[in-house]
Order: C-alpha cells, then structure tokens, then sequence
C-alpha cells in the first residue's frame, strides 16, 4: 500500500522539479505531468477490481500518535472514485492547460501551483485520518488562493483570491474544530474509528456542536448557501483552474467529506433536517442565478453551485438510492462542468469574450467544439442518451422517495431542473446555433490538446450513458456503499419503463423548452428579470463581505487609535492603575488585612529620619525649583543610606551613599542644558495622578506588612553566615556573598554597569549628530 | 567538565573581546561566528540532557539552594537552541543590513551582552539571579533601540525603556517579597516550599507583582504599549532581534514562575490568564489589521501571538503547556522570518509603506517564496510549524473546555491570515503603484537571501519533523507540570 | 566650578581617595568595602578632578580610557571564573592559596579577591565614562 | 513605619512618573528604585546594630542581620544607577535632538501613516 504515499510524494517532489527541468523539457511539461496523471490514474484504474470486491487498502504509519495525528491512507470504494476523478480529469485538464497557458509568461509558477493542487487533492480524498485530510483541506485552499490569483496584477483576481481564501479559510478554522470536537467524544480522528463508534459520537453531547461546525466546514468548501458566492468570483482564475478545482475537484472536497461521514454522523434527525436544507436552498440559489447571467464562466459558475447543493441534499437525504443518484451525478457533473470550463475558457480565447449576448453561431466556427458543448449542454440539460439524463431520472426517483418533507425536495427539484434545463438551452441557442455575430478563422492542429479534454468527457459521458451498467456496478456500486455503509445493488440502465419519474422528465423539458424559448427570443425579459432580482434581492453578497471587512479594518483602527493614542503618561497610568487593582482584589481576596499591623514609633530617631524622609520626598515633588528637587531627591537617598547602616547594612550604607552621589552629579552636570520646569498638567490630572498613586502607594505599604508577617521557611542565608569564614575566608559574609556565593550576579551586575556605560557614551558621543 | 554555564560565558567573553578590540573586521568575524559557536554548544547540551536529563551546575562549587545554580530542563534547553538559532541569523543578517550610523563591532558588543542576558535568564534556577539577567538583557535593548539616535529611535526607546523600568521594579519589589516570606532564592527550593506550604496562598500579592512584571516584558493586554510604540523604530535588524527574543523570554518566565510557583490558587491565576489572553489575541490581531506599515503589522502581530502562549498556560494541561512552548519555539522562528522578510522588502523598495511598494511576486519570486513560508506559518497554515502549534492548543482547549477562549483563538486565526495577506497583496501581488514608477529597486545579493532562507528551512523542517519536535516540548510540558524531578535534580545535595 | 582651592586641593585629595579606595577594596573580604565601594570611590576621585578643571583636561591626561578599565576589569572577571572549574569542580569555585607576609599568618589571596579587583576596575571604568559622557558639551565650564 | 515609607516612596514615584516633564519623571523612577530597594531590605525583617559579620569565633549567627537582602539590594542600587544614568542620558539626548521636555510630545512613533 505505499504506493499510496509514494504517489502523493511523487506529486509533489515533481511539483518542485518543474522550476529546474531543462529549458527544452521545459515547454512541454504540461504533457509531462499529464503523463504522470496518466500513470497515476491508470493505478487507481487497476484497483478497481479490489474496490469493486468491497474490499479496501489502507496505509497506516505512525507520525504524532499522542496527538491522535497518523498517515491514514484509505483506498475504498468512495476514495477511488474520487482519485479517479481527481488524476482522470486531471490528466486532460493538464493537457488542456498545456496549449491554454501558452501565451502566458511564468506558467512554471502555475504548473507548480496546479499539480501540487492535484496532490493535495488526491492525498485529501485518500485520507483516513482526519486530521490528515484537514491538512490536504488547508493545502488545497491555499493552492486555491494562489491560483485563483494568477492574474495577479488584476485587482479583480486579487480580491476574488482573497475572498476565496477567507471564506474557506474561515471554513476549515470551523472544521478543525468540529472534527477535535467530535474526535474528543471518541479520542481519534480515524475515520474508522469514527464509523466504529458512530453511535457513541450521535449520543454524546458534543455531537450537535461538532456536526454544525464540521458541516460549516463543508458548506464552504463547497459553496453551499450562505457561502456560495465565493465561487462565481473564482472565475477570475485562468479556464483550466476553473475546469479543475471549480468544477471537478476542490469544490467536491466538501461532498467527499461528507460522504465519508456520512456513516460516521448521518442518519441522525439532525443530519437529514440541516443538510438537505442548505442542499436545497443552494439547489434554487444556483439555478435562479444561474438564468439571468450572461458572462458564460458565470454560468457555470452558478449551475456549479446548483449541482453542489444537488450533492448535498442528496447526501442529506440519506437512503441508499439518494446516495446511489449523488455519487453518479458527481461524475455526471465533473464530466459535463469540466468540458463546459475548458470550452469556455477555448472560445473566450479565440473570441476574445465571455459575454453570450456578443457570441453566437460558433457551430460555423468551430464545428467540433460547437458538437462536444451541445453534447455536454444535453447532459447538463439532463437529456438522453446522456448520462445526465440517467443522473436526473435516478434524483428525481431519489426525491420522490425521500423521507421527512420529501414533498417540498421534490417541487424543488423539479423548479431547478426546469430552471437548469431552461440554461442549458439558453446557452446551446445563444451560443452555438443561432446567427454567428462573427466568424473567426481556426487553425486546425493548434487545437487538438483544447478540445481533446472535453472530448474524450463527453465521450465517456455518452458511452456510459447508453450502457452504464458496467460502470455502476464497478465504480458506483462500491463507493455507495462505503457511504451507505451497507450493500447496496445499483443497477443503472438509460431506459427503465414508463413510469412517475418519466413523466417528471417530459414535464421538465416542457416548461424548461418554453422558459428557454422566451429568454432567448425576448432579450427584455432577461433584463426585466435581472432588474427584478437586483431589486428584490438587494444584497450582493461579495460586496457584503467586502464591506464587512473595510467596516473591520475601519473599526480597527479606531479602536487601536484608542488604545495606542501616544501618550506615554497614560501607557504608564494604565499599567499602574492594572497592577494596583489586581494588588487589592489579592489582597481582599486573601483577607491580608487582617493581622496587626506593628505601628510602632521606636526608635524615636528613626521616626524621626523617616518623617524627614517624607518631608523631603514630598518637597521634591512639589517644588518648583529643578535644583531644589535633586537636592531633596538626594536627602531621600541619603535618609535611607542612614536606615540601612542603622539596620546593621553597612556597605549598603556606603553604595546607597556613594551611588546618590554619582547620580546627583550626573543631574547636576546635565541640568543646566534641561529647560525648566514649567506647568503642563491641570488641576484635575494632578488630583487623578494622585489618587491613583496613593492607591498604588498603600496597597504596596499593605503588601510589605504582609511580608514582614509571613514567613514560611527559615532564610537561607544562615548557610552563608557559618560558611563564610570557613570555607570562603571572608568576615564580611555581604561582601563574601557578592563575590563568591552569588558571583554570577555580581558578573551579571558588572555588566549591566559596562552596558550602560558604553551605552550612554555610544548616545552622547557622536561624530555627525543626526536629526 | 560540566559545560553548562557556556552559553553565558561566551558571548560574555565575546563581549570583552570586542570591547576591548575595536576594529570593524574582527566584529564582522566574531559576530557570526560567535552565534554559531553558541549555537553548537546549545545544541551539545540539547543532546546532553536527552541522555542525561536536567542538567544542573551550581556555580561558585555551592550547593543548591546556598549557591546560585544553572539548570537545564527541556524548557531551557530547547529555547536555548531556537534562541541561538535566532542569534545566528541576526548575526548574519545584521552583516548586510545594519546602516552606516550604527558601527558594526558596537552592535556587536550589544548583541552579545544581550545575549548573554537572555541564555542567562533562560538556564539560571535562582530567581534574583534570573532578575540580574533580565537587567542585562534590557539594558542591552535598551541601547539597541536608540543606537541610531534618530528623534523617533530616542522616542521609542524613552517610552520602551519607561515601561519596561517600571517592570523591573516590579520584578524585584515581588522578588524582596517572595525572599521576605520564605527565605530562599533558589527556584526548586521555592517550589518545594511554596507547594508544600497551605500558607503560601498569601504569596499572591507578590504573584501579581511578577504578573504584571513579566506581563510588560511578554506584552500582553493590558501591558504591552511599549511594544507597538517602539518596534518600528530602530534599524531592522534590531527589531527583528527584539521580535525573535525578548518578548519570548517574558514567555519563558511566565511559564516558569506560574508552573512551578503559583500552583496554589489555580483558579484565579488560569481565569486572568485565560482573560489576558484573549484580549491579547483579540486587540493585537485588530491592530495588526489596520495598519498598511510592515514593521507595525508585525509587531502588533507579536502582541497576538503572545495571546496564543499565554492562553496555553492558561489551560494548564499538559498538551496545553507543550502547545504554548510549541507555539514559542515556532513563533520565534515565523516571526523572526517576517521580520528579516520586511526588512529585505524595505531594502529593494527602499520604504516599509505598503501602499508604495508592489510587483515583487514578479520581479523577485524567490523572496515572495521565502515570505509566504514564514507568513502561513504564523497564519497556521499546515504542515508548516505554525498548524502544530495551534492544533495542540486548540485541542488542549476543547478538551479542557475552555470553549471560549478557544473560539477566541481560532477566530484570531483570520486576522492574522488577513494581516499576511495584506503584505502579500500589496507587496508581492499588486502592480508597483504608478506614482512609484521612478523609483529603481536595489539588487539583492546571495548573502542577503541567507538569513531568510535558513529560517524558511527551519520553519519547514519544524512542520516535517513535527513528531519529535512534539514529544521535545511533551517532554517540558511534562517536566513543568510535575516539577518534583526539577526539584530533585536541582536539590539533589540539599543539606539538612 | 574652576576654583583654585579646588584645583590646588584636587591634587592632594584625588591620590588620598585612590588610595583609601584600594585599602576598602583590599579589606573588602573582612570588613566593609569591596570591589564595588572602591570603585565608586576611585571613580569619584578621577571625578573629583574633571570638576576642578575640565573634564577634556582629564580626559586628555589619562593615559588609558575608560574603557580599557572595563575591559581589564570584565577580564580580570572572566579570567577568575576558569580556576575552579579546571582546579576544582565548577566554574567560579573559589581558589584560595596564601601568599606569605611576614609577621603575620599570610595574606589569603583567591579567585574571588581577583574577582572582586577586576569589580573594582570595571566600576571606576564606568564611572569615569559617565563623567566623561555626560559632561560631554563645549557649553560645561 | 518604614512600609509607610515604601507606599510614601512609591506614591511619590507614580506620581512622579506622571507628570509630563521628563526630569520629573526620572526622579519618578528614581523614588520607584528607592522604594522598591527599601522594600526588599525590610521584607526580609530588620535588626538593629549586628551587622553580619563573622570570624572563626562566631557561634550565633541568627541574632546578626540577615545579609542575603543586602547583598541583594547593593545588586539592585548598581543595576538602578545604571539604568538612571542611562535614561538621563537618554532623555538628554532626546531634549537636544527635539527641544521638548514634554512627554506629551511623545505622539510621533503611535501616529498612523
């Protein structure tokens, strides 16, 4: 099973390889890595038989196992068919984008970006370690963000790339931590050990919690409803991206994660109520926006987003036929959506525009690429003998039999697939057939490789179409029931009677013909519809979201001009008002009030040097005299080298003397170059200093009675007292303790003293002062 | 021969040799070649502890607790590889970016004293003598940020140096009190006292004193004014060695002093911690968002990430605390990276404004690479460093049900996506704006890719080797939370 | 501050202070003083002079800077440390031996008491350089 | 008493710290460092007239005055009188470079650009 591992190294070591290939390798390395998809998905096609067997592979190494953080590579039946997916379309995209990116400068950097997305991706949909997969999650939205900004000189492309990034970003904080949060019920994030303890994870409490979060997550990522509209400004990526990530892949991500829960968490009254909501909201959100748009990517874009919600309600219904129509509608769409981008992104090239209302009759143009696009616009159309014909009638079979309000799903889906039917139309006639506005000349061999990709999808699409059994029973079979959880017999065939779901189909065509007929004859009712829609629909949500974030940042700033206003004072009064606060809640808190304090006057003369102390300390800071000031400043520290020398600290006594010395000097010296004082503060910030002070001031006096009164152990410097003329030949156990017990602050100390030396010489000393 | 006090004595000794040797040449050889010598023997005495574990040395030949004595756990041991780590590349770094105004061997001097401080602080066990080499560290900053003497370097550092002076006091005020009450400097035998002790809860008060203490040098909510005031000031090479180490070194202590000392009244302490956090996370982040200046984005982005290591103490679980020294050790690394990013920036383009630079995805893409590494490491983007780091915590606090403060954190995680993107946008993505046309970009040459590039690696290399890096910081996490081993190894000669 | 009196007593009192503070450095082990005190005092005592004539006079007439004094001092400092960890066991581990004085039991010299002298130099160092820094303008008389 | 003078000291020194002027405000920090110096010296309880010398005669050494706090403060008054020189110098600088000795003028480096 290490090929698995190997695999996704391989994609990434020659994802690095690409910037030193040689420069005439160089120019073809879109055929090279469609090589390697090719091998990659001819693996994965050989595995088929393991899978179809239900049988599965799994690579399990050891990497943060305490953290719950292990290599879990999974292959079964729902993982293959997603690296099909994955390396299948892969390998004609990279062709695709081998001829598309060609008149682009830097297309090594896109190469890069492009298949490390693949690996990201392929390791995402092998991952049975969620955590793991969370990792590839991440990955693939980054990659996104990169790709998406190709253009990187367009503001359009940079603020599309953004927001993709922040939604899904915003989305997998989200889903980190619903997958810690359920993990924690079951203390692993291995999907198996999940599965294994499904019903121990649906009752406990963190369930609900988890599953919003989780399902967040996914919503993002796949632009479900509230989320979607990231993806339509996705578009600003270059054709083959959006054929790629937008279509077939990352946005599937969030489907995959949730098919692969779905035996883990679905089933539950919560699963089948949130779910299938958002599914069908994002269903109608797509395909009612999708009918008004005339820039060709963005309906695509739109009805990407209806497939998707399609996707999640089927997910959300949970029986096995809803399962059975989601898993074959995700290849339905990848082969229809992935050939639609690659077209669009060939006639905008050779067009020059995306806009349907200035393109029409290309089928003169372009014959070939016009018959694959009216192909797979019949499949999007859910039209036989395509296999989206297969897909609808197997959904609308799905809908009808759902569970709960099965009812209200099966309206919905009826007025989406009218809607979707009626857009798939609109852009065949609009398009393709109809009156060529222009006629554009085509050289023949330039492009095989644009319109191989779509092509060969919308072959198989129709191949399968016609006889889709072989193809259900290997591919669709074994992954519903990885999801299902159970065996489920698929047997898909294009014609299955005359019943209740046909019937759905020929009224779809009926009413989604004549829709269609009215919007393409009547250009006033699109544009009255889409007046109706700003109108009724006001919000534009990417706005919204910009708006949001400059009202943020506005408010940010604010808030930080607030904050850090600039006056230092208040930085400090701040800080002291912090700590004097939090001194006297410890200090009610512990109830250190309580005990005696020793309020005595002995001896007299010290009383005495303290009150002259605080004399000098208190004409010190209102006196207006500078020198006056120092002086008193001094006598403060004098008063104190008296106290210490009383209290038996005489070379404290003689430092503090000598120190109050130096520094009085050092004032003196500058104090002539100082201004004098002058009266900056108002009355009534003198009093609120004060306060403030005095309250700092008293809860320190508290703080030391406490001191004096508590003692916990006896001191330690009684060692020092019977050592020091023993063992360190010294009779003044203050000085012994300086150079020998505690040398190294005194090291500590010396160089504290040579720092600011050098450092108040290197300030003052100047050979050119600037400034 | 126990080598443990090296990581002082040799940028000590550096620091003599260049004060007394004052030639330009031999501060351009001694600055880097120092760091990697402390680098190595940082790297010995990692190696060291993981066959011998904690190693202790009491200085002076005097047993604990008498003598002031040198420990090394894995907490110590592993900031002393990342710090000197950082040390290298600062050295290298400065080499090409130091300006004209500030001479090289005098940077140098400066460097290493404050390195020295900062290893000091980092494998002393004794308290005051932890006191003494955050003064050294200080005061080395202290010069550091007005050695250009420019008006707004001297402004910087005033307001720099005011703050951080008060904490100081603090600091030692907390420190008289703890040796008032129990009569011992040394940190085990606190820690053995203090917790043996049904007394000690009214060490509190002086648990505040070192609170707000080490809060100021972490900067955190509400203590951190000094930091955004003054960060932006210096040369960028003293800014990044600041972003890298200082504020980590307050981390350090706060981890220290409130797993080994404060254990008694959990509640409280976790409760201000939790709250501090996440006002720190909160209102960096917003500020970090609102500005278009690299240097200020960044530094207020320091201030949120403290939140994210404060929050880990604050869980005080063991998963927690190893994700808060995860955080720190990938931290260091990230930001010293987007430090040295912005500083190469501001090198071509010749400005730090972001609304004046743009183009440089195109022109210069091995830059735009060696930034975006560094930058989704801090976003917590995985594999890099940064995701491991966030994962633990997050999970620590989900799993200790601190939801709050958890959602806090992740929600955080934006801003600081939005605040690096906003450097890419407008300093890679975006087209050099028409007004600044003129303007000719300066050619970078290889030696000043250097210090970026080894720090991108380091960062990669954290994220690849995320396993042992994990079970490095489990093991200090383990050792903070239990500390009777500290205690013994340190104690191991107590007398009677 | 250029007062005679000052200048003509500078003379006297400046080598009476650098020699008191030697003597409080030398007994700093026993009875107050020590590398600190006498360093201050030394410093002072250079200081002493800078105020009675000008401290470009000063700086001028001293023939060493201040910081080669801290740079001797920090060394003599660093060099102390080694003695025990080769000798002994640990760094800074005090190394004592006696140096023979006649009439007396012996003079006990050690790694600390060098520890302290190199204190000693490197705070009159710093002083001076304060002085020196501080005073630093053509406008000081 | 002295713990009145410590909260004296340190009221003096907030306040002191507050004021606009930057010579006031390093005498601030100065009162701070005395405070706090002080502070430590008395937590660590005080006796009178026994300073802590010893000789080999020397048997009762817990009636002569603790000399750890001391040795601890002397550390403290060195590293503040570094310190204080090296703001005054620095705020010297800063008033030769600006012209201001008003902290309020201190607004520059939070300004937004």
């Amino acid at each position: 099973m290490l090929p698995m591992l190997n695999l996704v190294i391989l994609y990434f070591l020659f994802a690095l390889s690409i910037f030193i290939l040689p420069k005439a390798i160089k120019s073809q390395k879109g055929i090279l890595i469609a090589f390697l998809q090719m091998a990659a998905f001819v693996w994965f096609v050989f595995k088929v038989p393991l899978v179809s067997a239900n049988n599965s592979e799994l690579l399990f190494l050891k990497w943060i196992p305490e953290l719950g953080l292990n290599f879990e590579f999974l292959l079964d039946g729902l993982s293959l068919a997603f690296a099909l997916l994955v390396t299948g379309v892969g390998v004609l995209v990279f062709l695709y984008a081998h001829s598309y990116m060609k008149s682009y400068d830097n297309t090594a950097k896109f190469f890069f970006f492009l298949l490390l997305f693949s690996g990201a991706m392929l390791g995402l949909v092998l991952s049975a370690n969620l955590i793991q997969l969370f990792i590839f999650w991440e990955l693939t939205t980054v990659l996104s963000f990169f790709l998406i900004s190709f253009f990187n000189e367009k503001e359009l492309a940079r603020k599309a790339a953004f927001q993709s990034l922040v939604i899904t970003f915003l989305g997998g904080l989200s889903l980190l931590a619903g997958i810690i949060v359920i993990g924690s019920a079951v203390d692993s994030y291995s999907i198996n050990d999940w599965v294994a303890g499904a019903d121990k994870i649906k009752s406990s409490s963190s369930y609900v919690p988890g599953l919003i979060l989780i399902l967040i997550g996914v919503f993002t990522k796949s632009a479900q409803f509230p989320f979607h509209f990231w993806l339509p400004g996705a578009m600003q990526a270059p054709a083959p991206v959006s054929a790629y990530l937008h279509s077939a892949t990352m946005v599937k991500a969030g489907v995959f994660l949730l098919a692969r829960l779905s035996p883990a968490l679905g089933g539950t009254d919560e699963w089948t109520f949130i779910v299938p909501l958002f599914g069908v909201i994002t269903m109608l959100v797509g395909s009612y926006f999708a009918i008004t748009q005339t820039d060709l990517k963005a309906i695509l874009a739109y009805t990407t987003i209806n497939a998707l919600g399609v996707l999640v309600l089927l997910l959300g219904i949970d029986t096995n036929l809803s399962i059975k129509a989601a898993v074959l509608f995700l290849f339905i769409h990848a082969f229809y959506k992935a050939s639609l981008f690659m077209i669009a992104g060939f006639i905008e090239k050779k067009t020059g525009t995306r806009e349907i209302n200035e393109l029409g009759g290309l089928i003169k143009s372009f014959p070939i690429t016009s018959a694959i696009a009216l192909l797979a616009l019949l499949s999007m159309a859910g039209l036989p003998p395509m296999l989206g014909f297969l897909g609808k009638e197997l959904i609308y079979e799905a809908k009808v039999q759902s569970p709960g309000f099965g009812s209200m799903i099966f309206i919905f889906g009826f007025i989406s697939n009218v809607l979707m039917f009626a857009v798939s139309m609109k852009v065949l006639f609009k398009v393709f057939l109809g009156k060529a506005k222009k006629t554009y000349t085509v050289s023949r061999f330039k492009n095989t490789f644009f319109v191989i990709g779509p092509a060969i999808l919308v072959l198989i699409s129709l191949v399968i179409g016609i006889a889709p059994n072989l193809f259900g029973k290997w591919i669709i079979e074994p992954a519903t029931n990885v999801i299902y959880a159970s065996p489920v017999n698929v047997e898909l065939a294009l014609w299955h009677g005359f019943n209740q779901v046909l019937l759905l189909s020929i009224a779809t065509v009926v009413l989604g013909s004549m829709l269609s007929y009215i919007l393409i004859k009547y250009n006033r009712v699109e544009v009255l519809w889409q007046k109706f829609n700003t109108t009724v629909f006001p919000v534009n949500l990417p706005e919204l979201f910009t708006k949001t974030i400059e009202s943020f940042v506005a408010f940010s700033v604010s808030k930080t001009k607030i904050l850090q206003h600039g006056y230092h004072r208040y930085y400090i009064l701040s800080i002291i008002v912090f700590t004097a606060v939090l001194l006297w809640v410890q200090l009610f808190v512990t109830k250190g009030w309580q005990f005696e304090i020793p309020f005595t006057f002995k001896p007299f003369y010290i009383s005495g040097l303290v009150f002259i102390i605080m004399l000098a300390t208190l004409f010190s800071v209102i006196t207006r005299s500078r020198i006056a000031a120092i002086l008193s400043m001094g006598v403060t520290g004098y008063g104190m080298a008296l106290i210490f020398l009383y209290y038996s600290a005489v070379d404290l006594a003689i430092t503090q003397i000598l120190s109050e010395t130096l520094i009085v000097v050092m004032f003196m010296l500058i104090l002539q170059r100082l201004p004098t004082f002058t009266k900056l503060s108002s009355k009534a910030t003198k009093i609120r200093d004060l306060i403030v002070s005095i309250i700092f001031g008293t809860a320190m006096t508290l703080v030391t009675l406490k001191a004096i009164n508590v003692n916990l152990s006896s001191p330690i410097s009684e060692f020092f007292m019977q050592n020091s003329f023993q063992k360190a030949f010294g009779e003044n156990v203050v000085n012994v303790i300086l150079v020998d017990f505690r040398a190294l602050d005194t090291l500590g100390e010396a160089t504290v003293l040579v720092i600011a030396a050098v450092g108040v010489s290197v300030l003052l000393f100047s050979k050119k002062s600037k400034s | 021969m126990n080598i443990v006090a090296l990581p002082l004595l040799i940028p000590f000794a550096l620091a003599i040799s260049l004060l007394l040797f004052r030639s330009p040449t031999i501060g351009r050889w001694v600055g880097p070649l120092g760091s990697f010598a402390i680098f190595i023997v940082s790297l010995y005495l990692f190696s060291n502890l993981q066959t011998n574990g904690i190693l202790t040395l009491n200085m002076g030949g005097w047993d604990a607790p008498f003598g002031i004595v040198l420990v090394i756990d894995y907490l110590s041991a592993l900031m002393l590889v990342v710090s000197s780590l950082i040390l290298v590349v600062v050295s290298l770094f400065a080499l090409r970016f130091l300006t004209d105004d500030i001479p090289l061997n005098r940077f140098y001097f400066f460097f290493f004293t404050l390195a020295m401080g900062m290893n000091g602080a980092f494998i002393t066990g004794d308290v005051f003598n932890l006191y003494v080499w955050f003064e050294v560290m200080l005061i080395s900053s202290f010069v550091l940020i007005t050695m250009g003497k420019k008006k707004e370097q001297l402004e910087g550092g005033i307001k720099y140096l005011a703050l951080n002076l008060i904490g100081s006091f603090l600091f030692l005020a907390g420190l008289g009190l703890l040796y008032g009450k129990t009569g011992t400097l040394n940190m085990a035998h606190l820690a053995e006292i203090l917790r043996n002790d049904n007394q000690a809860v009214l060490m509190n008060t002086s648990g505040i004193l070192f609170f707000v203490a080490f809060g100021i040098k972490a900067a955190i909510f509400p203590l951190y004014f000094w930091l955004p005031a003054s960060y932006h000031t210096p040369n960028i090479t003293i800014t990044t060695l600041f972003a890298g180490l200082l504020t980590k070194v307050g981390v350090y202590t706060f981890i220290r002093f409130f797993t080994l000392f404060f254990v008694q009244d959990q509640p409280f302490w976790h409760n201000l911690l939790l709250i501090t956090a996440g006002f720190t996370m909160v209102i960096g982040g917003m500020a970090a968002a609102s500005y278009y200046e690299t240097r200020r984005i960044l530094s207020y982005h320091i201030i949120s990430q403290i939140g994210y290591m404060i929050m880990g103490l604050g869980i005080f679980t063991p998963l927690a605390i190893a994700g808060a020294v995860f955080f720190t050790l990938h931290n260091m690394i990230a930001k010293t990276g987007a430090f040295v990013a912005s500083g190469m920036i501001a090198k071509i383009k010749g400005t730090y404004q972001l609304k004046e630079i743009g183009g440089l995805y195109k022109d210069n893409p091995l830059l735009a690479v060696l930034f975006i590494i560094p930058a989704f490491a801090l976003a917590g983007i995985p594999p890099l460093s940064g995701f491991f780091a966030k994962f633990m915590l997050i999970k620590a606090g989900f799993e200790n049900g601190n939801y709050i403060i958890t959602a806090v954190a992740l929600l955080t995680g934006i801003l600081t996506l939005y605040s690096m993107i906003k450097i890419w946008n407008e300093a890679f993505l975006k087209k050099q704006p028409d007004n600044q046309a003129g303007k000719v970009d300066v050619k970078l040459a290889w030696p000043d890719y250097l210090p970026l590039t080894i720090l991108a690696t380091a960062s990669v290399l954290m994220g690849i080797f995320a396993a042992s890096v994990f079970s490095y910081t489990m093991e200090a996490a383990n050792q903070l939370i239990e500390p009777s081993h500290y205690i013994n190894s340190v104690l191991k000669n107590k007398m009677p | 501050m250029n007062s005679i009196i000052l200048q003509i007593a500078s003379k006297y009192v400046r080598w009476l202070l650098v020699i008191f503070s030697v003597i409080i450095l030398l007994r700093g082990h026993n009875a107050p003083g020590g590398g600190f005190i006498g360093g201050l005092l030394a410093g002072l005592s250079l200081a002493y002079k800078g105020f009675a004539f000008t401290p470009e006079l000063l700086k001028t007439e001293m023939k060493v800077k201040p910081e080669s004094f801290m740079g001797l001092g920090l060394m003599l400092i660093f060099i102390s440390v080694w003695p025990g960890v080769f000798i002994k066991s640990a760094f800074m581990e005090g190394i004592w031996f006696t140096i023979p004085f006649p009439f007396t039991e012996g003079y006990k010299f050690g790694t600390p008491f060098l520890f302290d002298i190199g204190v000693f130099f490197t705070v009159i160092g710093v002083t001076v350089l304060f002085l020196f820094s501080l005073s630093n303008n053509k406008s000081w008389k | 008493m002295l713990s009145i003078l410590v909260g004296v000291l340190y009221t003096a020194g907030v306040y002191m710290l507050l004021r606009r002027s930057i010579l006031k405000f390093i005498i601030g920090i100065i009162f701070m460092s005395n405070a706090t110096n002080l502070l430590v010296f008395i937590s660590a309880g005080l006796v009178a007239g026994k300073p802590a010398f010893v000789n080999g005669a020397t048997t009762n050494v817990s009636q002569l005055a603790d000399p750890m706090p001391q040795a601890l403060v002397l550390t403290a008054i060195v590293i503040g009188l570094g310190m204080a020189v090296f703001i005054l110098a620095l705020k010297y600088k800063y008033f030769e470079v600006t012209g201001t000795d008003d902290l309020d003028q201190l607004k520059q480096t939070d300004s937004q650009k």
